[in-house]
């Protein structure tokens, strides 16, 4: 367990290096800058002021010393200074991280409570009317633009049934987030549903499913003690795959239902060339996958002997 | 060594398994310390349990691994771990036929493009001659010609394994290894096939390495037989002395497995049989390989690895024993 | 190969899909850019407008009908563009092994870790909206998929009989990849590809909604249901027509891509139990 | 101007406004942000000398209770409120205005309020780093200071703008002002969940007596317009900022069209011509039929929705000095035509249009302005960017002509100034315009004292850049606002409609907060 | 041989009783006969094998009796008598009884017949639970126990293991401790050493051997290898393309082999021995290929590939002809 632990976390670290040098370059050549940004609404910048800017941001240095500067702080943390705030670009994040977490863990929970019972039962009776209805429905669930979805189930949840709040985060409850926890949901809830099927049936026709059958169990018995975990081993990839990216993939629901999370703080930073708060929130979702994966891989292992021995 | 065609020295294969992180790396060793020679002509009997090493002793002399220690002379060539062979030149000297025929053909290509691309790859430009060569090669493994347009699966397996075969003889090598050629296929098939390589290595003049598990067909077929034990070989002898006179346990064991409705009593002596699982080629029992499962063992087994010695002139066995005849 | 029904009814939407846009000159009714009309601004659909028209007074149909263009070239461009870096990596790091592989691995694992929409995003703010732009941000970022399907196969492959059979003849690497590798992985690349295409119409909506998605001259679907989305209420037609396109288009897909895999996948095909 | 305000205000409630310009206040730290988003914020927490009166259309004392001209009309002396109090419960003092005005000279900084500042003497000696304070802020007592100025100008129109707020020093110096902003605002700072809502509450100090009315004031951010739609159908919000699509739907509907607030914002909207890149744009003559050939009526109807004012020159009708008279280019497209063949283009020529995908100034005008420059055969191809670039692009002038917004009130003069040759590119001559009559008229009412000959002036001016036609005129912003009927006390402020004076807002009992 | 053991019920008819049983395959929208007319009889106690090329329906013929089989095939037509008690329409839950206690079954792959993520003790234990209503703490001593009777080397350890964990050998002992549990009246073993080495299958025939006798336990070998077969059972059936073409007593049939069919594979395999007491000879081949189940022949189903074919063979499906000691051949020129 602790090796698999040491391991993963050993193999993270190149990544991120990687993922720290593209972001970098990546936003070094955007067009557009902060200060020029900041003119958006007609009202014009004074030319001295935008040369003072870029000095306090540290923009007049040469690229490599900026990378190099960026890189050291980045390791021990410090991921720079907002160029919005003028505060920690941690600061900044770590306002952001618990709403983001929070939407990206209720997502993920009704993929899975919905999800993964939807492709067992529809992997018992295959080609019956449950598996097709929700084999077509998960296909459709995987069609539809996010943030047309989002808006639909506003109008109709929020507007025609007044049932739920359409937009924000409220006072952090719970009502606030059902909305926008669906919306993000549906996506990685269709592919669970399939991957579970698929998985299934999968073990449905392994060689040691027919042993227990032949053993004289009854078919609930069979699924339960030995299809079920089985199964598991395939779905968790899925899971991780996608809980890990979900938080990256919220940022339309984010800014779709106004939600305080770090998928709006990027796309707001993004056009407002906020640059370090755009690489810090990469950086998140970059790191926030790894840690998933590695989860997952914990898992797979407290799952899967074959793992634990192997 | 000069009318040697294949001669191996010392050939040793290791693999590196596991990872620096997950238990460290370990060693396997997969061939260790093979010595042998096959003449012109002849065939060589290769037999062992599964994952003893034969398909690597293979894909070594094939050139297709290299050599950890030891070299392989075969052809003009020779092979060492630093010194990897001219392919093209090994291909039309060495070749192949594999155990599965469902998974050695390309499933996307017809006959005639898995036999013609090789010998255009080769040189031979001149269409209609590559027609001819392939056509020809097809009508002596029993294909008829217009099979050269068909795709693998529209045939059955021991006519797929002639495909195999036609491949591996289109370069007109000198040398084929068959890998388990029938253990894949029918059992009503397998007679086909072996009739087959047998008319065609006296029509060739072919040598054959015939690697198999199954001791009938590996008496059938060979003329020197060797035996093979996690790596190692431990006996090696002609066909006669190997059936009639098996000097190491671990042969005679596997020829007390067989069994034989014929000769039920006779063959199985109670003492030749071998108990227990094989070692795993990853940490192998110290001393001598063999000795968890030997009838035979004593206290030396364990300590000391008993070296390839002479029983007979051609006839070795690697057993501290082999002079003690049960 | 017996096809399913997923095949057939997701072929055959693409299949109109891609009529449509091959036929887009003709079959539209008016010029969708210069055709703007404001004395018809907001119509809902009528004999004349049978899609309605826009705020610009724009025939919705023609629209919809040139969107194709857009929607598909950048959907087919950019798997096409995705599949062919997933490919040449995931092939060759499958077939070579060593450092290579384990650069590619790295370069997978870090695309994979970087969420694509994100990194899409970023592209197109770096180069600004347009097609090109978008063709590249989402051509660039969504390859992990098929390298790992394809190194995945290459691994497996390379130990077929018949690969061990090209290297005894002497095939040189590139010579056994693309005879001996290539055509036998093209199925499951095929299926990752389709569904990779619905995936791309998808997030080329998504870019337009977060505001750098493509515009002039020719409307896609997604630019189009992202500037319909405040009139939802009012002009539903406005996004009712390219949202339906978008559905179906990326419904068809994800069924063709479901029926392929059927197909191609091979436990579907083993019989024995 | 707002509903008939018969009731007497209620004390007490929640007022729940929008901030509808973007997913997240930028800065608490008003003067570190410039944009109108965070002046939202910046009315309710901070104060600046001077505010705008709506009503009155000008700028009105804030801080002070009155001012000393001296003749000539450079130096200003303040007599401050003694009652305004900082949320901290200090006082403030004329230390704090002079602190906060040489904060924003800070030369290691960059306070975008320098702009305004500069204006003092002195102040660009600290801009420069050749001075600790600036040398035209003196302090007279304690709640006495005197500014004298570099330039004439009327200091109103540079001190009620949101960066040049009043900040306590201590406060500041703290550190973490930005997440703890103090301010003498009507309203103090409660919560900020960045990217979701501020909340604020009454602060009990306040200097206007009887005020502010609410208990507490809630900034909820929302950028995205339909959301902002189904929140305010939905009751969650008090105010919401319209585009034209709601505009025309609210209107419509019978309930929601009471609870509307129009305004004439000080924004003109136009196609500016870049004069420096392409030939045909340094005709007049093309730049007039530019202004011909574009239906700009039908488009502020059908595609603005109405929602916008048909602009007949550079000044907004808003502005103090805009000519009634004036009347608009006329739609001709014959005459447009007769124009580009009189100016040498018979056949018309191309250029490339920049826009950004602003749904009011950008790619839809643009869409919807081709086919009908096509029809006096000049091809315009539009060009996409991100507004963020939109102003790079046009400071650096890598532009044929692009279509853009740009504040045009309330001063006027240096709203004009942007036309002045002497105007370099990166200030705001965008089109690099460059006309000697104009520079002149300029000048001569920048040195005028008297304001009635300064209009003269002004009007003269605004008329040549008519003639001229350096950018084709499109429209003047209207902004709307939608309200909920419980709410009161809105004013329609024409610098930016979202502004408001959080201590005239109330709510009655119909509201659905508690 | 004679370890017949009389038990109470059902009297001493035979334990097994296969008559003319077939098994449909549903194909796309054809039904083909996987399995046609096989009839076949175990007495108690008795090893019986089933032997016949990849393919022919041996193991679903053993999945019928199992009552496991699943679509797209499934019974169609004949009975399946156990201890005198017809089974073929037998109910779910009747199955599930007689499964694993009365009737149990050893698998191919060792590989894949065990649950890769439940310890093999637990999987053993399994069976006592299941079928004698132990606790697992109960259970799982006594499926030490079975381990240590199947001479798994220090079976308190073992039981905590993986199947991953143990070697292919180790794997079918598990196998066989499972099956044998409960103390079955027959065991099907369908081709339960083809995936193991050589020196190792003789070790777990043997095992098996010897825990039937010992239990009284009836044995159903299915076998592609007629060696193998021959060697432990008491009397071999041939199937070929879905029916039983011959059946004898084991020695008989390679003594006597009726069946040119059968005839042809003892001839066509090098056996241990021969190139030594006669030289190398030519193997005698059987030409032609084993036909597809979509393609059976008409009349006997070897006729394409029978040396002594006539007309009537490719006509008439051939009638079992009664050999010595309730042998059958089902050959149009036999006698
Ligand atoms: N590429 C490889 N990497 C690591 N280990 C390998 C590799 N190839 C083979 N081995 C190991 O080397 C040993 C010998 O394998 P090999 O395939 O040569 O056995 P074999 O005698 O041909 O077995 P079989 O009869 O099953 O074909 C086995 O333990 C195998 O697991
Ligand atoms: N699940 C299935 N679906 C379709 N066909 C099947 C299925 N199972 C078996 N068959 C077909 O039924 C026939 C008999 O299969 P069976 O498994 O009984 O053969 P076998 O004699 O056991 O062969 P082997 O020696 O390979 O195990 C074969 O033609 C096979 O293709
Ligand atoms: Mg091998
Ligand atoms: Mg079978």
């Amino acid at each position: 367990m602790l090796l698999v632990l040491v391991r993963r976390v050993g193999n993270m670290v190149p990544t991120l290096a990687a993922v720290i040098a593209l972001i970098f370059v990546l936003f070094s050549v955007i067009p557009g800058s902060f200060m020029s940004g900041l003119g958006d609404d007609g009202r014009t910048m004074d030319p001295a002021v935008m040369e003072r800017m870029r000095k306090e941001m540290g923009l007049d240095q040469p690229l490599l010393e900026r990378f190099v500067k960026y890189a050291g702080a980045t390791v021990v943390g410090d991921l720079g200074t907002s160029f919005r705030t003028r505060e920690p670009v941690t600061k900044l994040i770590a306002g952001r991280l618990w709403p983001s977490l929070k939407l990206t863990m209720a997502a993920m929970l009704v993929a899975m409570a919905v999800g993964i019972p939807l492709g067992f039962v529809a992997a018992l009776r295959p080609g019956s009317l449950i598996d097709t209805a929700s084999m077509v429905g998960a296909v459709s669930g995987l069609s539809l633009p996010k943030f047309w979805l989002g808006l639909l189930l506003m109008y109709f949840f929020a507007l025609q049934l007044k049932w739920l709040p359409s937009f924000g985060y409220g006072d952090g409850g719970l009502t606030h987030l059902i909305l926008p926890a669906i919306a993000l949901g549906v996506s990685p809830l269709a592919l669970l549903a399939r991957t579970t099927r698929a998985a299934v049936l999968d073990v449905l026709n392994a060689d040691f499913v027919r042993t227990a059958r032949s053993k004289g169990m009854s078919e609930r018995r069979v699924v339960t003690w030995h299809v079920m975990r089985n199964a598991l081993v395939l779905v968790v990839t899925t899971v991780g795959l996608q809980f890990g990216s979900l938080m990256g993939q919220a940022v339309v629901v984010e800014k779709l239902f106004s939600w305080p999370g770090l998928g709006s703080l990027l796309v707001d930073s993004v056009f407002q060339r906020d640059i370090p708060a755009v690489q810090g929130c990469i950086l998140v979702f970059v790191l926030f996958f790894l840690i998933i994966n590695t989860l997952v891989d914990l898992a797979y292992v407290a799952i899967d002997p074959r793992i634990r021995y192997g | 060594m000069a009318e040697q065609l294949l001669s191996l020295d010392d050939l040793a294969v290791q693999f590196k398994v596991g990872s620096m992180l997950a238990g460290g790396i370990k060693t396997l060793k997969a061939v260790d310390g093979v010595t042998l020679d096959v003449k012109p002509g002849e065939c060589l009997g290769l037999v062992g349990e599964s994952g003893c090493g034969k398909s690597t002793l293979a894909l070594a002399i094939m050139g297709l691994v290299l050599p950890t220690r030891g070299r392989i002379h075969v052809g003009g060539q020779q092979i060492s771990g630093d010194k990897p062979p001219d392919r093209m030149e090994m291909a039309r000297t060495v070749q192949m036929v594999f155990q599965d025929p469902y998974a050695s053909l390309n499933p996307r290509q017809t006959v005639r493009r898995t036999l013609a691309d090789p010998l255009r790859l080769h040189g031979v430009g001149d269409k209609a001659e590559v027609e001819a060569r392939v056509i020809d090669l097809m009508a002596k493994v029993g294909l008829r010609p217009e099979h050269a347009d068909r795709y693998p699966h529209e045939f059955s397996g021991g006519q797929r394994q002639r495909i195999g075969i036609a491949r591996a003889l289109i370069l007109k090598p000198k040398l084929v290894i068959c890998d388990e050629p029938v253990s894949a296929l029918d059992v009503s098939i397998r007679a086909q096939i072996i009739n087959l390589l047998l008319e065609l290595k006296d029509e060739m003049g072919l040598a054959y390495i015939m690697i198999s598990h199954d001791l009938g067909v590996v008496e059938h077929v060979s003329d020197r037989v060797a035996v093979m034990y996690l790596g190692r070989i431990v006996e090696q002898g002609g066909w006669q002395e190997i059936f009639e006179d098996p000097r190491h346990p671990y042969t005679r064991a596997l020829i007390a497995a067989i069994p034989d409705p014929f000769h039920r009593a006779a063959a199985t002596v109670a003492g030749a049989k071998a108990k227990g699982e094989i070692a795993s080629a990853l940490n192998p029992p110290p001393g001598c390989h063999f000795n968890p499962r030997c009838p035979l063992k004593a206290d030396l087994c364990t300590v000391e690895t008993p070296l390839l010695g002479t029983v007979a002139p051609g006839h070795l066995a690697a057993c501290h024993f082999r002079d003690r005849i049960i | 190969m017996r096809l399913g029904a997923n095949t057939w009814i997701g072929g055959g939407l693409f299949a109109v899909a891609l009529a449509v846009a091959v036929t887009a000159p003709w079959i539209a009714l008016t010029d969708p850019v210069m055709d703007a009309n404001l004395l018809n601004a907001e119509l809902p659909p009528s004999m004349e407008f049978p899609f309605g028209t826009d705020a610009q007074g724009r025939d919705i149909y023609s629209r919809v009908v040139y969107g194709a263009q857009i929607s598909l070239t950048v959907g087919v461009v950019s798997q096409i563009a995705n599949s062919i870096i997933g490919v040449t990596l995931g092939l060759t790091a499958g077939y070579w092994g060593g450092w290579w592989d384990d650069f590619v691995n790295g370069l997978t694992n870090v695309m994979l870790a970087i969420p694509s929409l994100i990194f899409a995003l970023a592209i197109m703010a770096i180069l600004g909206p347009g097609l090109v732009s978008l063709l590249i941000a989402l051509g660039l970022t969504n390859w992990s998929y098929s390298c790992r399907i394809a190194r995945a196969q290459a691994l497996s492959l390379k130990s077929q009989g018949y690969v061990q059979a090209a290297r005894i003849l002497g095939y040189g690497p590139f010579r056994i990849m693309f005879t001996q590798l290539l055509p036998n992985m093209l199925g499951p690349i095929i299926v990752i590809a389709t569904l990779g295409m619905g995936g791309t119409i998808l997030a080329e909506a998504a870019l337009s909604f977060l505001g750098l998605g493509i515009r002039p001259p020719f409307p896609s679907w997604g630019s189009m249901l992202s500037d319909a989305r405040e009139t939802i209420a009012i002009a539903p037609w406005v996004s009712i027509f390219p949202g339906l396109a978008i559905f179906l288009t990326v419904l068809g897909l994800n069924l063709l891509g479901d029926g392929l895999r059927d197909i191609f996948d091979p436990q579907a095909t083993t019989r024995r139990a | 101007q707002q509903t008939p305000q018969t009731q007497t205000p209620r004390k007490g409630g929640t007022v729940r406004m929008t901030a509808p310009y973007g997913g997240s206040l930028t800065s608490l730290d008003i003067h570190t942000s410039p944009r109108a988003q965070d002046d939202i914020a910046g009315k309710i927490l901070h104060r600046t000398l001077y505010n705008w009166d709506s009503a009155k259309g000008q700028p009105a004392l804030e801080l002070a209770k009155e001012v000393a001209v001296s003749g000539d009309g450079m130096v200003y002396t303040y007599k401050l409120l003694d009652n305004a109090y900082f949320h901290n419960g200090r006082r403030m003092t004329a230390d704090d205005i002079i602190w906060s005005y040489t904060r924003i000279m800070d030369s290691t900084k960059g306070f975008p309020g320098a702009r305004y500042v500069r204006f003092i003497k002195g102040a660009v000696d600290v801009e420069k780093g050749a001075a600790k304070e600036i040398s035209g802020l003196r302090k007279i007592d304690d709640f006495t200071v005197e500014m004298t100025l570099a330039e004439r100008v009327n200091p109103g129109f540079l001190f009620f703008v949101g960066v040049t707020a009043i900040l306590p020093k201590e406060e500041v110096e703290k550190g973490n002002f930005n997440s703890n902003p103090v301010g003498l605002g009507p309203f103090k700072f409660v919560e900020h969940v960045p990217g979701s809502r501020l909340v604020t509450e009454r602060w009990e100090k306040f200097y206007k007596p009887g005020k502010p009315y609410a208990d507490k004031v809630i900034v909820l951010i929302m950028g995205e317009a339909a959301a902002r739609d189904v929140a305010f159908r939905n009751k969650e919000i008090d105010t919401s900022i319209l585009g034209p699509v709601q505009y025309v739907a609210y209107m419509a509907d019978p309930v929601l069209s009471k609870g509307i607030l129009e305004v004439a914002e000080m924004f003109t909207r136009s196609m500016v011509m870049n004069q420096a890149s392409i030939k045909p744009f340094q005709d007049k003559r093309v730049r007039q039929a530019i202004n011909h050939a574009i239906d700009a009526e039908l488009i502020v109807k059908r595609l603005a929705k109405d929602k916008a004012y048909r602009a007949v020159s550079w000044l907004p009708s808003s502005s103090p000095v805009f000519d009634k008279t004036m009347k608009p280019y006329a739609f001709d497209p014959e005459k447009a035509k007769k124009l580009l063949a009189e100016a040498g283009y018979p056949n018309g020529f191309e250029f490339e249009w920049t826009t950004s995908p602003n749904e009011s100034w950008g790619l839809p005008i643009v869409e919807a302005v081709l086919p009908m420059l096509n029809r006096v055969g000049i091809k315009a191809k539009a060009k996409l960017i991100e507004t963020t670039v939109l102003t790079e692009t046009a400071m650096k002038g890598t532009f044929e002509a692009y279509i853009g917004s740009n504040v045009t009130g309330p001063d006027s003069l240096s709203t004009l100034k942007c036309f002045h040759s002497k105007t370099p590119r990166t200030a705001c001559n965008y089109t690099a315009f460059n006309n000697a009559e104009y520079d002149k008229t300029l000048d001569e009412a920048g040195q005028a004292s008297d304001p009635e000959k300064q209009a003269e002036l002004l009007r003269k001016a605004n008329a040549i850049l008519y003639d001229e036609a350096p950018v084709w005129f499109f429209n003047y912003n209207k902004a709307v606002m939608a309200y909920q009927p419980w709410l009161h006390g809105l004013q329609a402020n024409p610098t930016e409609l979202a502004h408001q004076y959080p201590e005239d807002l109330w709510v009655d009992e119909r509201s659905p907060v508690k | 041989m004679t370890g017949a053991r009389v038990t109470g019920a059902g009297g001493n008819g035979p334990l097994l009783k296969v008559e003319n049983l077939r098994i449909a395959l549903q194909g796309d929208g054809v039904t083909f006969n996987a399995v046609e007319n096989v009839s076949f009889e175990i007495g108690r106690g008795e090893a019986f094998g089933l032997v016949g090329e990849s393919g022919c329906g041996k193991s679903i013929t053993a999945l019928s009796v199992m009552g496991l089989l699943r679509r797209p095939l499934s019974l169609g037509g004949g009975r399946i008598v156990l201890d005198g008690e017809e089974i073929q329409d037998a109910s779910a839950a009747e199955m599930r009884r007689l499964r694993g206690k009365r009737v149990a079954m050893i698998f191919q792959e060792p590989m894949t017949a065990l649950n890769p993520l439940s310890p093999v003790g637990r999987q053993i234990a399994e069976m006592f639970v299941l079928h004698q209503g132990a606790s697992w703490r109960e259970a799982m001593d006594r499926a030490e126990e079975a381990l240590r009777q199947v001479r798994v080397p220090s079976p308190e350890r073992r039981i905590r293991d993986y199947p991953h964990q143990l070697s292919g050998g180790m794997r079918q002992r598990v196998m066989i401790a499972i099956a044998l549990a409960c103390g079955p009246d027959l065991l099907i073993a369908d081709e339960p050493t083809t995936a193991l080495d050589v020196t190792v299958q003789a070790e777990i025939i043997d095992l098996m051997a010897e825990l039937c006798a010992a239990k009284g336990t009836a044995i159903l070998m299915i076998s592609h290898d007629l060696g193998l077969v021959a060697n432990m059972c008491n009397r071999v059936a041939v199937m070929y393309a879905g029916r039983i073409i011959e059946s004898q007593v084991a020695d008989a049939i390679f003594a006597t082999p009726s069946h040119p069919y059968t005839r042809g594979l003892i001839d066509s395999l090098p056996r241990l021995g021969e190139r030594a007491r006669r030289g190398r000879q030519r193997l005698t081949e059987i030409s032609g290929v084993v036909p597809s189940i979509q393609a059976y022949p008409a009349g006997c189903r070897f006729n394409p590939r029978c040396p002594a074919v006539t007309d009537i063979c490719r006509t008439t499906v051939p009638e079992a002809t009664s050999l010595p000691a309730d042998g059958i051949v089902r050959c149009h020129h036999h006698g």
